[in-house]
């Protein structure tokens, strides 16, 4: 299964890119983990909230194939 | 129409400030969030706004909604830049037209609040310090955010 | 400049708002109270507001400058309208510049409160109703006032 | 003594006047007393306030010749 992943904020400047394409398991949280091992990521899992083709989503959310992820670091607008 | 907007060029107010009128409206409640000079005790040389847009601009007409259902007001809105702003610039405009003043302030402070809170934008700062302190993204939970 | 004005025509905001911008204020608050086209449960036509002018002034001024002391604010400025107004007209217009968006919404909503309370401004509503309401003063003792 | 009396909104209405000058007790509860008797003034004093030469004073000011005093019924500005 692919999915798209989008990086914002920090979390783009600590993977050098804004979105990549990768083959992953159904799991949000194992998803997470693996990106945060290879890219150095400080956040924890729990400072993030997680979207799913443009919806928030919880972490228990299950993946389908081609689904676009994002890991939205804590907000700072306003 | 759309209650929320994110602009990637500075935006008119009277335009927006026309749309809340009305006959019933008798309080208009407008909070600007503008780019200040300092921030946490350092000099602010400019900011930039980033925003994963598809979904701010959904959950920001999720507040606006929320807000029309939760306070007794006739209508509100809210334009939120993106992009590059100067010390100065208007960040953000929330405006919210009510028939009592009491439901104007609150659902003001409250969608405002509620943005800052839950819209998917982040603040980058460029600082103009002498020690030439790094630009920085701000994440409020690694560092406590001192409010607009 | 004073803080605090009578209108005796309709005035613009802008103005109003250019003043309260500086590089240290990240909020504005503004509160603008418009005619509604209605009031405890009567169809208002239109309406005219009566001041003590030297003294509405005085006390417009003082009610300001307790503001600025008592709120964390940069500035703060108030219109109030005399004369008559339609429906939909601006009838007093607040508004705080502060560093943050705390002390700019407590002290806008204190100045219109206290405004509301001590400057000796009184109005005079007519009525459009069927029943033919003769118009009125309003002195919110003997009716307690609905807000604005 | 000569005192003149300003009046606004209900009390204008009921005056029938903007101002008149009168011979005065230096008291202004009587003043007041007197002139609501005369001019059929619904409120008590209790519901006004009082200032004297523009400015704000408690009921125990004392008057001087010449004063300009307006009894402020309640204000419904804003």
């Amino acid at each position: 299964m692919t999915v798209t992943v989008l990086y914002f904020a920090a979390l783009r400047d600590a993977a050098g890119c804004a979105s990549e394409q990768l083959a992953t398991p159904a799991d949000l949280s194992t998803l997470y983990a693996g990106l945060r091992a290879r890219h150095g990521f400080s956040f924890e899992a729990r400072s993030l909230r997680v979207a799913v083709d443009g919806e928030f989503r919880d972490w228990s959310h299950a993946l389908a194939d081609g689904a676009e992820v994002a890991f939205i670091p804590p907000v700072s607008g306003g | 129409m759309a209650r929320f907007r994110l602009a990637d060029a500075p935006f008119d107010i009277p335009p927006l400030r026309a749309r809340l009128e009305s006959p019933r409206a008798g309080a208009i409640a407008v909070f600007e969030g503008r780019v200040r000079d300092h921030h946490a005790g350092r000099q602010v040389a400019g900011l930039r706004y980033e925003a994963y847009a598809a979904l701010a601009e959904k959950e920001g007409e999720a507040v606006l909604a929320e807000a029309c259902a939760r306070f007794a007001i006739e209508d509100a809105a809210c334009v939120h830049r993106a992009g590059e702003l100067a010390i100065g610039e208007m960040a953000v405009w929330v405006g919210v037209a009510a028939a009592h003043r009491d439901a104007a302030f609150d659902a003001c402070r409250w969608i405002i609040d509620e943005v800052k809170a839950r819209v998917p934008i982040w603040k980058h700062e460029r600082y103009a310090d002498d020690a030439g302190a790094p630009a920085a993204w701000l994440h409020p939970l690694d560092a406590p955010p001192a409010g607009t």
